[in-house]
């Protein structure tokens, strides 16, 4: 198994985040995976976005230029990555910030309306945790569990966040489910 | 112990604890500033001590002073950094004190840019400082190997009692990946360096020093500088090969970051049916002239591929003279694709 | 009997030093020699000697000893210092040394509050390297590099180490001495006392000054070297103490709570 | 009674004892010493206070001090 | 008719900064072009950029610039002064730039009098390498270097560049201002506009240090930024004018007669 | 003008200021010092300036600064002082500014002593700071060339605005030979440099800059680098051979003072009967490759001498792949005699 | 008659100005500006007495101010 | 014509100047010179040192190991460098304060009582003049002229110890020629 994600939203979306869980919990299940940040001179308000490789195998290249899936969380991530996406992969796109797709064919395209999904739970801010919890409904990369088990292992000792966001997960986890999608 | 997920930069400072190294100064700069920000959290709990210093030149001095001591002791930066460490380092090799350097190599020259780059080979292997001195220079391909080489470097510095350097780039330290670390070394246990500062007391007063007036005393330095030098040429090469097969259509140069982007490439081809085999040296310095060779033996062409305009070409033409090197790189912090080097890998092959 | 009431201290090692004849090194190493001996702190002190005339200090002291890069002597005690902080250490620095290459790492070091002791040798030039303007050296003497007198309009005029260096809060001793007039030796001898003195104690960074003399880059006989030190100099660099760990500290420190 | 020893080896003849010394009894050598310089010498013993301010002042640890009996401190600064 | 009583300088280009909502570095921009422009000097002005926050300072003024290394800008100032007296040079630099790995060339362009003028941006962090502690980071203020707040023990406490500065015997102007403080924005400019006119009167050295925010690396928004930078900075780091070019100078410098 | 007798270190200083130089940034080292006191002296009667820098570090910036004004300047030191300036030289590199840089190499590493080497080859060649770039060396062997070398640098670092480097060692510097100097240069009648800090009056800023933090822009930068580099290579390469023939018992590569000794060496083996050649590179960098490949392919056998533990031997090996290189070098400031050379010559060529 | 103009999409919305106003005229917008910022307006422009405080403080220079006829300065510091 | 000279010496006995006297005055009679002096650190009160090559020829290494000609004004520099003169050399001896010789025989040695001599003309610190103008008497490396004329050229405005020197070297040149050695 190799599936790289490549997340990319604003810079307060929480996008290293999920990648980092992702990762955890991946490893966790005894896959190796390897967590590469964009990083670059502070430019306040741009796209932050990290790519994640989880593989049975030990993990080459770091650098991925043609991603198998995308977790685009807002329109710009979408426009810049989403043409990269590997023909027959995987494009998650937040429904709620953009209204857009990628006009291409080769690629199946889930919506997940992450913000209004998150607000219900509760708050806005969770909307990474929703699409997490899709993109492994749908990749079944690891198991839910193991995602909530880190995240819990990240927020130790903030219930309240730690409620908020299992929600979240186990809300976009049903979602990813739902879409039906084989990739 | 269990793997953990961390980034390249905190593993190193995780390293350093437990090869027995409780002490740190250093100076911020990106991409490195996890490494202090981390010790700088981690180190109360294992009664260690993080000094901002003023500067890397102050760093690098009191890393120094720290050694002559008997400490183990590290400091990391990053290329702008490194440079104004250079007098400090060569202090280092002539006074013959065990230190670890940790390059996070950004994009140059001058200020340059902060993403990633290898462009500091030429410095790190032949000309980290003035006068005739060399550094072991290790170079880690991913977090856990970063790791390793950390502990290894503690002990070859001892060993050697001369400076060693982790060369990485920026994606080295700010990739996360699982890591697995050594056991801990009780900085207690490690062996007494008789030589070092302690206080004359009930012996002679030791005298750590790198200035030597009488040029024969400071020849005979010299001599046993080179000696030590031929000594890691023997035994402490090290290097990693991959896909190697007696006929090959090309032998791939390449250490760090730039060896994992070739594999995939390797791999992409091999499944075309093309044979094309990876040389990774993990000792920059010394580098393994003869292993090298040796794969240059076996293949139609050659290439090297780094993140810099061809600092390792003439390592690669060093151990396989006369042999044409062809190059591929991108510079400024641009890292390519294992399309990118792909593709160059096959327009080489069928030209 | 005869008691022997002055002699070589066991600090100081039983060799000629290579100082030009005259020179005020000598004396200023006597007295730290004399002030680790009575203190008891020989065996376990380190010394960091300066890229400077006294480079080869170590081969006159007789204890433990490194040889620092230009101006990095503060640098490389506070390694040291941190380290081991049991070991009694101190750098001895020339005026081009700590007040020119090196302002930076002595003025960090004193910041930080390093726990070592600082003997600082000002002798308005650059013995070693054959007589270069330093930044101490006064207005309109003459030098090498400022071969028609030290021009304070292109190059300034000459720094004040102690008067600077007292301004930093973090607590700390300094205080600046001669040994170029025999009757201040003694007063010498006290504030290098006080210095180790506070070392020992943990208290505090310590800094003496040295208004010092170079017969030979100066051109001058010894003595008039010293009698030049107390008329040119002196009015200008002070004896005294500029500073002491129980001045109080500036007002607006908020040292009690945490601030986010 | 004091009493000072100039040790003619080490002295540079820097001549920075002779006029630290309240009672004026030092004075140079006419002949040079193995360094090549003039060395220091007391000249009227007697009449030295032990008061070490030569010893004091040499930079070279040239001139040692002892005492036998009481020791006055006749000068003042 | 409307007359424009208040926009944009020529001196700064019509762009927007990298810089972060509500950050002082924006204000103190402003000032310098505003003074530029009043005193008529951009067309001769050659700005000097740090490694900091500001090091794209360049694309904000509207005139010459320079992209020094890290705390060499007074160095690298000397240079273009010395090599064309006729252009108005300045500096802008942050507290690590300045205060830590640039502490020599700063204390020493000072001591040389250099003819150029220092804007000092103190904001109590490293702001763009993502809030490491400054030099004059305050008592048990956190920064990622030290998180556990800043221990005046080990780190010593932090320092006041005008009270250092200005006990430099080469006359100089130095004085500390704020823009994080409205009312004190006029008083601010003033103390440029008298750095930028010293300086075309080639009469002194001038740094001029405004005590700033951070509200990105200090975790706060700019108006509690602000109200903490008026809290617990300014008590320890007053506003005011240190030195003056017409001080007298200290006692003991004999300048009349040449010496040998 | 008539012939002078005059110190290297003083010639260096004179022929600055024919080749229009007026400002000199400096900080005072052995054995160099006669620089910029010379200078100090002589500046006034040529309205020139020589400020004495708190250090190597503000030295270096300083003239970084001055060279982005747009003006001619110079600055010397010997090995410690040239560590400390790496990281102002990779600026320097990196902005494209011309400046002139002159290191009196002494022994090391770390303070060394004072006596003549040749220990800062790598350093100058390939590491002299961090990133991707390379510097324009040149070795002189005598006062002469030494004056001669200065008024080049000039022009070639104006020619690419790049940084130039006199790579000389103590007995260069200390040592007297005839002088005669080329014509004064007018700093006014030099050619503009539209891209200097001169006060925006009347034009768009000019910015000076080494920052470029798009990767895209700084990769060109360093794509400009290397076109730049490449043009050294291919038009500035200089160098001396000495008693070439087409059946050589021996080549001899040198530079600077050692070459001269070697001559001294050759012409004694001559009278016997022994033809020796001798290669002298003047551009260290470029170095001059296929010419010393050609005197060597006329060679039964090589050798590299050198003040240093054999750093130039890597260039001559690329010079004439898979031929041995032999070596003879002393180290500490040992400056070996023709007789010793000469000895060493005959060994190899019986052996 | 004072006026300021608010340059909205200048403006990085750190509210700054809104603080600096002795008159307290100017407030935060409801919908974001291009660059993903809440701006300030002028809420009540016939109170404003053009004293500039607003576009003082203005770390971004998204403030303009002119005057028609004659200015007052009302407030005091 | 290729002559090597080392003149060695205390510090402040003046080898350097005459030295440098030497090569300038060769220079100007179109000679190839070099002078090196023996640099190291300052180790006050030691031998100072240089070396002079005079030649027809360009001057290939500077560095002499084995010199023609020696000029020893003390002791120490006559045991460490007269046994380093080539065979069938010359070496001037200053037998004002050196009371031995060589020991060789296949040396030619000259001793010029320099400080006397200097001192009967008015100053002992002319001794490296009279030793000099014996230098040129003997080895007619150049002429006394071109020596005198650079002497006054150094010390220009001095008069006191322009007349002094030219003494001096007259005095020297006088007694090199009477020693009547041909090398
Ligand atoms: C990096 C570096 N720069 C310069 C030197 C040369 N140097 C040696 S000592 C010295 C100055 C010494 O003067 P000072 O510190 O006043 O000591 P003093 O000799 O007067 O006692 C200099 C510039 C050096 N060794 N290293
Ligand atoms: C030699 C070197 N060391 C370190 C750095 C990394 N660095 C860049 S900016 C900076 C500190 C900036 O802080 P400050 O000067 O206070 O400016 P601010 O960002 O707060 O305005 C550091 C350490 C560098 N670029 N070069
Ligand atoms: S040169 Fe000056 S400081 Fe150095 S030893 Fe001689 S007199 Fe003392
Ligand atoms: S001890 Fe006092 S009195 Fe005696 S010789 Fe010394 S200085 Fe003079
Ligand atoms: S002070 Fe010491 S060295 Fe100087 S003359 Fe007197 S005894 Fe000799
Ligand atoms: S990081 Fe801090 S100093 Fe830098 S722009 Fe943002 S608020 Fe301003
Ligand atoms: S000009 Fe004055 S009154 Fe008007 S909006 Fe601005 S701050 Fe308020
Ligand atoms: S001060 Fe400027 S940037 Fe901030 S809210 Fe007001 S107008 Fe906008
Ligand atoms: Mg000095
Ligand atoms: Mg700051």
């Amino acid at each position: 198994m190799l599936t790289e994600v490549v997340m990319a939203g604003f810079g307060g979306q929480g996008l290293m985040l999920i990648g980092k869980l992702l990762a955890e919990a991946s490893m966790d299940e005894g896959k190796e995976v390897c967590w590469l940040p964009s990083y670059g001179p502070e430019m306040r308000g741009g796209t932050a976005n990290c790519t994640v490789v989880v593989s049975d195998n030990p993990v080459a290249s770091p650098v991925i230029n043609k991603p198998r899936t995308l977790v685009a969380m807002n329109r710009p991530s979408l426009e810049k990555f989403g043409p990269k996406v590997r023909s027959g992969g995987l494009v998650l796109i937040n429904s709620s910030l953009i209204d857009v797709n990628t006009g291409r064919d080769d690629v199946t395209e889930v919506l997940i309306a992450a913000n209004e999904e998150a607000q219900k739970i509760g708050n806005d801010k969770a909307a990474n945790m929703v699409i997490l919890g899709a993109y492994i409904g749908i990749m079944e990369v690891c198991t839910l569990d193991s995602v909530i088990k880190w995240m819990e292992h990240q927020f130790e000792g903030k219930q309240k966040i730690i409620d908020l966001n299992r929600k979240a997960l186990e809300r976009g986890f049903e979602l990813g489910k739902a879409a039906e999608v084989k990739v | 112990m269990a793997r953990v997920l961390m980034k390249g930069n905190e593993a190193i400072g995780e390293a350093a604890i437990r090869a027995g190294c409780r002490f740190f100064f250093g100076y911020p700069i990106t991409p490195q500033s996890e490494v202090p920000e981390y010790l700088a959290k981690r180190f109360p709990e294992v009664d260690g001590h993080f000094i901002q210093a003023e500067s890397e030149v102050a760093a690098s001095n009191m890393i120094y002073g720290a050694a002559c001591s008997g400490t183990r002791v590290l400091t990391t930066s990053s290329s702008p950094g490194i440079s104004l460490m250079s007098e400090a380092i060569s202090y280092c090799a002539g006074t013959e004190v065990p230190v670890v350097f940790v390059n996070i190599v950004r994009a140059g020259p001058g200020l340059g840019g902060i993403l990633p780059s290898q462009g500091d080979y030429w410095q790190a292997t032949r000309g980290m400082g003035h006068g005739d001195f060399r550094i072991l220079v290790l170079a880690p391909n991913c977090v856990q190997e970063a790791a390793d080489l950390i502990m290894l470097a503690f002990d070859l510095a001892d060993k050697y009692t001369n400076p060693v350097m982790i060369l990485g780039d920026g994606i080295i330290g700010q990739m996360m990946e699982p890591v697995e670390f050594g056991e801990m070394v009780d900085p207690e246990t490690l062996p007494e360096k008789p030589w070092a500062l302690t206080g004359a007391k009930g012996r002679e007063p030791n005298i750590l020093t790198s200035l030597f007036l009488d040029p024969n005393v400071l020849e005979a330095l010299n001599q046993r500088l080179l000696a030590k030098y031929r000594q890691m040429e023997a035994v402490e090469k090290r290097w990693e090969t991959y896909n190697i097969s007696d006929n090959m259509d090309l032998a791939v140069y390449a250490w760090g970051t730039m060896s994992r982007i070739g594999k995939t490439a390797i791999d992409e081809l091999k499944e075309r049916g093309i044979e094309i085999g990876l040389f990774r040296p993990i000792t920059l310095y010394p580098y393994p002239y003869e292993a090298a060779g040796e794969v240059a033996s076996k293949a139609k062409k050659l290439i090297s591929i780094e993140l810099s305009t061809g600092q390792m070409i003439d390592d690669v033409r060093l151990a396989a003279p006369g042999r044409e090197v062809n190059f591929f790189g991108r510079q400024g912090g641009i890292v390519p694709t294992p399309e990118d080097v792909r593709d160059e890998f096959l327009k080489l092959i069928e030209s | 009997m005869i008691e022997t009431i002055f002699s070589r201290p066991e600090s100081l090692r039983e060799v000629s030093t290579h100082y030009c004849p005259g020179c005020t090194h000598g004396i200023t190493h006597r007295l730290i020699a004399e002030v680790l001996d009575e203190l008891g702190l020989r065996e376990r002190t380190v010394g960091v000697a300066p890229v400077g005339c006294a480079v080869l200090a170590y081969n006159y002291f007789n204890c433990d000893f490194a040889e620092a890069a230009h101006g990095r002597a503060p640098a490389m005690a506070t390694g040291i210092k941190r380290c081991r902080p049991n070991l009694i250490v101190f750098t001895y620095q020339g005026d081009g040394d700590l007040a020119s290459i090196g302002t930076a790492e002595i003025f960090h070091a004193a910041n930080r509050g390093e726990k070592f002791t600082v003997i600082f040798v000002n002798n308005a030039i650059y013995g070693m390297t054959g007589g270069q303007m330093a930044p101490t050296t006064m207005p309109n003497q003459k030098a090498t590099t400022c071969p028609f007198g030290r021009d304070v309009e292109t190059a300034g005029y000459p720094v004040r180490v102690c008067e600077v260096l007292s301004k930093i809060t973090t607590p700390s001793y300094i205080a600046r001495v001669t040994a170029a007039v025999p009757k201040e030796i003694p007063r010498a001898k006290d504030a290098l006392r006080k210095a180790f003195q506070y070392q020992a104690e943990n208290r505090c960074f310590s800094l003496v000054e040295f208004v010092s003399t170079c017969p030979t880059n100066w051109g001058m006989n010894p003595l008039k070297a010293c009698e030049w030190a107390v008329s040119d100099m002196m009015p200008y660099y002070p004896l005294g103490e500029f500073k002491t760990p129980d001045d109080p500290l500036p007002a607006g420190l908020n040292l009690i709570e945490g601030d986010e | 009674m004091p009493m000072i020893k100039v040790h003619k080896e080490t002295c540079k003849g820097c001549e920075l004892c002779i006029h630290a010394c309240p009672q004026e009894i030092l004075v140079m050598s006419k002949v040079l010493n193995k360094k090549g310089y003039f060395y220091a010498m007391v000249e009227d013993p007697g009449r030295c206070i032990g008061c070490a301010m030569c010893a004091l002042t040499c930079p070279d640890v040239a001139i040692e001090v002892g005492v036998q009996g009481t020791r006055y401190v006749l000068y003042e600064y």
